[in-house]
């Protein structure tokens, strides 16, 4: 189960890979202000240490300082807009042994949220 | 003696007002009798300060202590008839 | 003119003595005061030393409590900072107060006293200097010690307000709290023991004719301070008392599973916190009252409006302890009484700042750095006043009670009322015991720093308290909105700390203590007798005072002084002396010899500070060392004490003589022990209260006590005691010594067999101190009793020993009326603590 | 999902808490606030102006001010006359607000303050509990409510500022307050008496709903029915790692009182005390690793679920409705 989900995101991301998609898209402040908002709402913060949100400050799941650098999500998936928005909404759907539940939160929530992560330029 | 009961009467009488009042609400109870109990005895002692005044008034100071003694003690005695007179509103307020 | 002495008033005019000194009597003078050199410094007892060391000692933990809250600020300059971990807040939070109420406010102002007092009035040195020592010595080494706990993690952490059940064994464990009660209750001993020495010095070491309408006002209020601490601190020492007896042996007394209740220690500890505010504020305004009129150039207005001010608030401020409890949910009246009370006392307050105002008004007043403190302190003080009101409405006290709103008001009330007024005291007496004042152009910078800081820093706390903020938190969510007035008040306190450093600096810069002379002087042209030009003995004669402002209104009185004109221009007996005088009107009524350098006093506080430490950290056998050696210091101070003088009547000056022996009530010593006792028994009425309030409020709880007929013997035994101590005065004017100490001897058997007597009734009716709060309470009645019953045996044994030595005069001695006084006292205590509590049955 | 109209997250204006009351027992407060500020403000112009006067005053004014006179009006006899009005004020409405006028009528509920969460017990008109509930107080608007406070361990303080003032909560006592709504809407509350460690960190809500909304969120107390899927799981894991000790789940085996009653945890608005958001996000952090969130609270961080256990344990208690 595990390995053909694993395999399946790897497919996925070799057929999109180039290298000029790698650079993030540019992403408007709307929806960057958004995502933050969402993300304060849900209380991410319960498990995540997240740059400029002060509380709460958890340390169940990664830090996500400077996410938009990091190459994999969850040390598994290619970091894209598109899987992103996946995995913020239901985590486990596609890396099924992770302890992050599924979110209930709207399609343009979990694209909000994606577009402030990948904000999270440190570089 | 004589001259701290002079410069105190007033302010002696305020403690004995407050400390019974609070002893009536504090181990009596707030119903009406305690209430028209602290009500009298708020009558009492403002009668006292006004007796206490009028007793001040009629001393004849001797020298300049004694007459700075009086002065002072009539202060103290306005202050205490204000300090019983509000001490008396909470039985009349707080129904 | 009336005498209360049948002192002739007339004789004053034989003063000043005109024409040439006799020979070496200024050197005699000199001998029996000189200087310590090196390790005496730690035994010397003289007031201008002891005040510089208490002063010195107080200003640095209010440096080291104000640093404390600079810590706080920067954890609370924004939402969720970890710049100090949760349990570390809780406790900075509770040192901060702690140590400001404790170990700041209160003996900072006594220090001021033993430093300024004695000059004031014209004395060579306060009657007791020993208990001075003492309480200094016990204040300065107890206080580090409690502090230090800090660094090791095991500071208190229950807020300075200790409420239990949060400060109880069950929620408390460690030794945090124990350090806290043991700590504070040891410091309150030594807050009163320099409350016994005000009031005595204010009330019999004033200068001859300086009675009490022409008393300094700094003197006023020091009377009435000490006086309200006498009648608070008890409360504080009892409920400390009474929690360590929960914590240490399970007695329950605010547990409400066994008939205690956690309300009767917010009512004994606020019964001294509230006072506790205006104590801190009284003396603080007694300075003003000092400094504004020199600042103003003119006498003060409404001198008597002023006392009469303090006088009302040293009663009203002992109606107002359960404003801090509006919200514990007391029934409505009796919140109003409380209500009323708080609003009455901000009366006073008012008719002082417009005394103050008034006096601006009528003078020409110098902006110089006493002025502008004084000024300052007016604005923030009233800010402070204002807010007091508010918080005095029941209703919006509901709201902002334990509210930021809170800390905002009570900081302008204690920085305008006290700290202000203690910056402009620095700077105005400094020039008395430092060779060169402070700099006046740097005072301009640190005033500006302080007022701005502080209105900068507690300014936007009202605001935080209106939006919800409570008080004691370690942190807060971002949601709130509170970021913003938690930044700006950082800022603030950075900018008053900005200014108590800059005076830091200058007093490092200009700071030369001069005990007793080679001082700046009266740089500012005040017309108070400490401006006499002084040495170590004070000033070198003690000058007839007529009028309020004596060095304006008699130009040549500083010189004749100097010369020796006036009394005691030498040293009769060629040890320390002063002179006592009436309570009222000040008349000369005997020499007073005083003592010397004496290692007792630190001593004894050297060992009572380790009895109290090694009981904390349940060291028992360092404890039970350091509790015996204490005990020996002090038998050696004592036996020092109560010292003949081989001369009957002594030439005090112009032909005047006074005795230089004199017992009974007439004596400092009698009067001091009224005061101690005065003491004793406001500690015993508070735990006869906690018995009331506990049967009238856990009545669920309350058994049927002993009855009162087989405790009969008790009260009799009591009775016995009373009359046979009293009588042992008697027979000491039958010149029988050793029938007067036995006579002690046997009172105090009497009361202890009563003590043994009711102690086995209760055990008897099946009471046992860890069943029920109420049979705790009795037994603490006991223990009360039986404490003072061990001071008791060692006076009459003293007594004995004085006798077998020959010291014990007859018809009268001092030592014979203070034990026979104290013992009497021990029989009626006893008979009262067996009574009252049979008197609670169940209704 | 939920049967009630939406309610607003903050009905709260720009004013601080304390002046933006919400209800018939905050109102008069907040009048009063707003009178005693404005005159606070007034009085300490005058005496800032005095104190001018008599600095840098003209000779004539500074005579004015200068004497036993100006002592008594400004000192003694204008402090009285506002004094004894705002003491009536002050007096009346503490009468006035006081839970003495208590008409029966009321809707009733007990709190009670625990280190350092609050259990709410709903009570009938009789005083006999209903239902129990944690950290959470739904009251319907325009009704006045009678909360028993009470303590369990120390004391607490019970303070939702927009709809009343403070009560404290005091082992061995029951002390009265009462408190209304007037809007629909989430107003937020705060423990008030520092009870040791996260004080701080002792939050709670309290939700108004509409007469009607109110009746049917009552109606759904019924006890969530048996987990599916990844949540039944999720309920043997609670059962089986400990959590039913502390943890009271009606309609399971689960009826531990130490800590929060979880039977509807899942349709409350926070966690934690009314800190966290509320979803199964949050969930899993706080079972993890509340102690990093709320430091020193009663929970231990519960390290040994791997992922999947972790998210049925947050899917089970997000079904608990």
């Amino acid at each position: 189960m595990l390995r053909t989900g694993v395999i399946g995101v790897i497919a996925i991301s070799l057929n999109a890979c180039s290298p000029t998609e790698l650079q993030h898209e540019r992403v408007d402040a709307a929806s960057v202000r958004k995502g933050r908002e969402a993300v304060e709402r849900l209380g991410c913060g319960a498990c995540h240490d997240l740059p400029g949100i002060a509380w709460p400050s958890g340390r169940v799941g990664p830090s996500l300082h400077g996410f938009a650098n990091r190459a994999m999500i969850a040390g598994q998936l290619p970091n894209r807009p598109d899987i992103l928005a996946r995995f913020v909404r239901d985590a486990p759907a596609l890396v099924p042994g992770t302890a992050m539940p599924e979110i209930e939160m709207t399609l343009e929530e979990a694209d909000a949220i994606t577009a402030w992560l990948q904000s999270l330029d440190e570089s | 003696m004589k001259t701290w009961l002079i410069l105190l009467c007033g302010l002696v009488l305020w403690a004995v007002h407050f400390f019974v009042a609070y002893f009536i609400g504090e181990f009596i109870g707030e119903t009406q009798g305690p209430r028209i109990a602290v009500l009298g005895l708020t009558l009492l002692c403002l009668a006292g300060v006004a007796a206490l005044g009028v007793l001040l008034r009629s001393m004849r100071p001797e020298d300049d202590h004694d007459r700075w003694r009086r002065s002072a003690a009539l202060g103290t005695l306005a202050i205490s008839f204000v300090a019983i007179f509000w001490q008396g509103f909470p039985a009349l307020f707080v129904p | 003119m009336t005498s209360e002495t049948g002192f002739d008033p007339a004789l004053y005019a034989r003063l000043p003595v005109e024409g040439p000194r006799p020979e070496g009597e200024e050197e005699k003078l000199c001998r029996a005061w000189s200087a310590p050199k090196g390790w005496q410094h730690l035994t010397e007892v003289n007031n201008q030393y002891i005040g510089i060391y208490y002063v010195g000692t107080a200003f640095l933990f209010f440096i080291l409590a104000g640093i404390l809250a600079l810590l706080m600020r920067v954890q609370l300059a924004a939402p969720l900072l970890d710049v100090l971990p949760q349990d570390t807040y809780n406790q900075v939070f509770t040192m901060h107060g702690t140590v400001m109420m404790f170990l700041f406010a209160v003996p900072a102002v006594e220090a001021v006293a033993v430093l300024l007092l004695p000059q004031m009035l014209g004395a060579r040195d306060l009657p007791f200097p020993r208990l001075s020592a003492y309480a200094f010595w016990a204040y300065a080494i107890g206080g580090l010690c409690f502090f230090a706990s800090l660094f090791v993690g095991l500071a208190p952490d229950g807020g300075w307000f200790m409420y239990p059940p949060l400060t109880s064994k069950a929620f408390s464990p460690g030794i945090n709290v124990d350090f806290w009660l043991l700590g504070i209750g040891f410091i309150e001993i030594s807050a009163i023991a320099g409350a016994i020495e005000i009031i005595v010095g204010v009330m019999r070491t004033r200068a001859p004719g300086m009675s009490l309408d022409k008393m300094p006002i700094f003197a006023w209020a020091l009377l009435v301070f000490a006086v309200m601490i006498i009648i608070a601190f008890p409360a504080v020492i009892l409920s400390t008392l009474l929690l360590e007896a929960e914590r240490a042996l399970n007695w329950p007394i605010f547990d409400v599973g066994r008939g205690g209740d956690p309300v009767l220690w917010q009512h004994l500890f606020w019964f001294f916190g509230h006072p506790e505010v205006y104590i801190i504020f009284l003396p603080a305004a007694g300075m003003m009252s000092m400094i504004i009129p020199t600042v103003a150039r003119t006498e003060l207005v409404g001198y008597r409006m002023i006392v009469l001010a303090m006088l009302a608030t040293g009663f009203l401020s002992f109606g107002v302890w359960a404003h801090h409890m509006f919200t514990t949910g007391m029934p409505p009246m009796t919140t109003g009484f409380f209500s009323a009370a708080s609003m009455a006392v901000s009366v006073p307050a008012g008719i002082q700042v417009f005394s103050w105002i008034a006096t601006y008004a009528t003078g020409k007043p110098r902006f110089n750095a006493p002025g502008l403190f004084t000024m300052g302190a007016v604005i923030v003080f009233v800010t402070g006043g204002l807010t007091g009101v508010m918080v005095a409405l029941v209703p919006f006290d509901w709201q902002v009670h334990d509210t930021y709103f809170i800390v905002a008001h009570l900081h302008y009330v204690l920085i305008g009322g006290m700290v202000f007024p203690l910056f402009a005291a620095f700077y105005y007496w400094i020039p008395m015991s430092s060779a060169w004042p402070l700099s006046e152009r740097l005072a301009k910078w640190v005033f500006t720093l302080m007022f701005a800081g502080i209105n900068i820093a507690f300014m936007p706390m009202h605001f935080a308290g209106l939006m919800g903020m409570p008080r004691r938190v370690y942190t807060y969510l971002p949601e709130h909105g509170w970021a913003l007035p938690n930044l700006i008040s950082t800022i603030g306190a950075f900018m008053f700390a900005a200014g108590v450093l800059l005076f830091v600096i200058d007093l490092a810069r200009n700071f030369r203590p001069r005990p007793g002379g080679g001082s700046a002087g009266n740089v500012y042209g005040a017309g108070t007798l400490e401006w006499l030009p002084s040495d170590l003995y004070g000033s070198r004669s003690i000058p007839v005072v007529a009028s309020r402002e004596p060095l304006w209104d008699d130009p040549a009185l500083a010189q004749n002084a100097e010369r020796g004109g006036y009394f005691l221009p030498g040293s009769v007996t060629g040890y320390r002396e002063s002179l006592v005088t009436s309570p009222i009107r000040a008349e000369p009524q005997y020499l007073q010899v005083l003592p010397g350098r004496t290692a007792s006093p630190f001593a004894a506080a050297l060992f009572t500070a380790g009895f109290f430490l090694a009981l904390t950290v349940q060291a028992y056998t360092f404890s039970i060392a350091s509790a015996i050696l204490a005990l020996m210091a002090l038998l050696r101070w004592l036996w020092e004490t109560d010292r003949h003088v081989p001369l009957d009547n002594v030439d005090i000056g112009g032909g005047i003589m006074v005795p230089a022996n004199v017992t009974g009530p007439m004596s400092h010593g009698w009067w001091a022990t009224i005061t101690l006792l005065i003491v004793i028994g406001m500690i015993f009425s508070m735990a006869l209260f906690g018995n009331a309030f506990l049967w009238s409020n856990q009545p669920a709880f309350w058994s049927q006590p002993p009855a009162i007929l087989p405790a009969f013997p008790v009260l009799g035994l009591n009775l016995a005691a009373v009359a046979l101590s009293l009588g042992a005065r008697w027979i000491l004017r039958r010149q029988r010594q050793g029938w007067a100490s036995a006579a002690l001897i046997g009172a105090t058997a009497l009361a202890t067999g009563a003590l043994v007597l009711e102690h086995s009734l209760w055990r008897a009716a099946g009471f046992d101190p860890e069943m029920s709060a109420q049979a705790a309470l009795a037994y603490t009645l006991q223990a009360l009793q039986m404490f003072i019953l061990v001071v008791a045996v060692l006076m009459s044994f003293n007594i004995w020993a004085r006798v077998l030595r020959g010291l014990v005069t007859a018809p009268t001695n001092t030592s014979v009326d203070v034990a026979a006084l104290f013992i009497a006292y021990c029989g009626a205590q006893g008979f009262v603590g067996s009574l009252f509590p049979r008197l609670l049955g169940v209704s | 999902m939920s049967p009630e109209a939406p309610i607003p997250a903050s009905t709260a204006s720009w004013l601080p808490v304390i002046l933006d009351s919400a209800g018939p027992f905050s109102q008069p407060v907040t009048t009063l606030a707003w009178v005693i500020f404005t005159g606070g403000f007034v009085i300490l112009g005058i005496v800032i102006a005095a104190l001018t006067i008599a600095l840098f005053g003209s000779p004539r004014l500074k005579a004015r001010l200068g004497g036993e006179k100006a002592i008594w009006i400004g000192g003694f006899a204008f402090p009285v006359v506002v004094l004894t009005i705002l003491l009536i004020w002050g007096l009346w409405l503490t009468s006035h607000l006081s839970a003495q006028r208590i008409t029966g009528d009321e809707m009733r509920v007990r709190v009670i303050g625990e280190m350092w969460w609050w259990r709410v017990h709903y009570l009938d008109e009789n005083g006999r509990e209903t239902f129990r509930d944690a950290n959470e107080l739904h009251i319907p608007v325009g009704q006045p409510v009678l909360l028993d406070l009470q303590a369990a361990d120390v004391i607490h303080s019970f303070w939702v500022p927009r709809l009343a003032g403070k009560m404290d909560m005091i082992p061995g006592r029951t002390n009265r307050l009462l408190i209304q709504a007037d809007a629909p809407g989430v107003y937020h509350g705060q423990c008030a008496e520092y009870c040791g460690g996260p004080h701080a960190l002792m939050g709670f809500v309290v939700v108004a709903h509409a007469p009607e909304d109110f009746a049917r969120w009552q109606a759904a107390r019924a006890p969530a029915p048996a987990a599916q899927g990844s949540a039944a799981r999720g309920a043997d894991l609670f059962m089986s790692s400990g959590c039913a000790a502390c943890h009271t789940i009606r309609g399971s085996p689960a009826d531990g009182l130490a800590g929060p009653d979880l039977t509807h945890v899942g349709s409350r608005r926070s966690l934690g005390a009314g800190i966290l958001p509320n979803n199964k996000g949050t969930l899993a952090g706080w079972i993890a690793d509340s102690q990093a969130l709320k430091p020193g609270n009663r929970m231990p961080a519960y390290h040994q679920f791997d992922g999947e256990e972790l998210r049925a344990l947050a899917d089970y208690l997000a079904s608990r409705q």
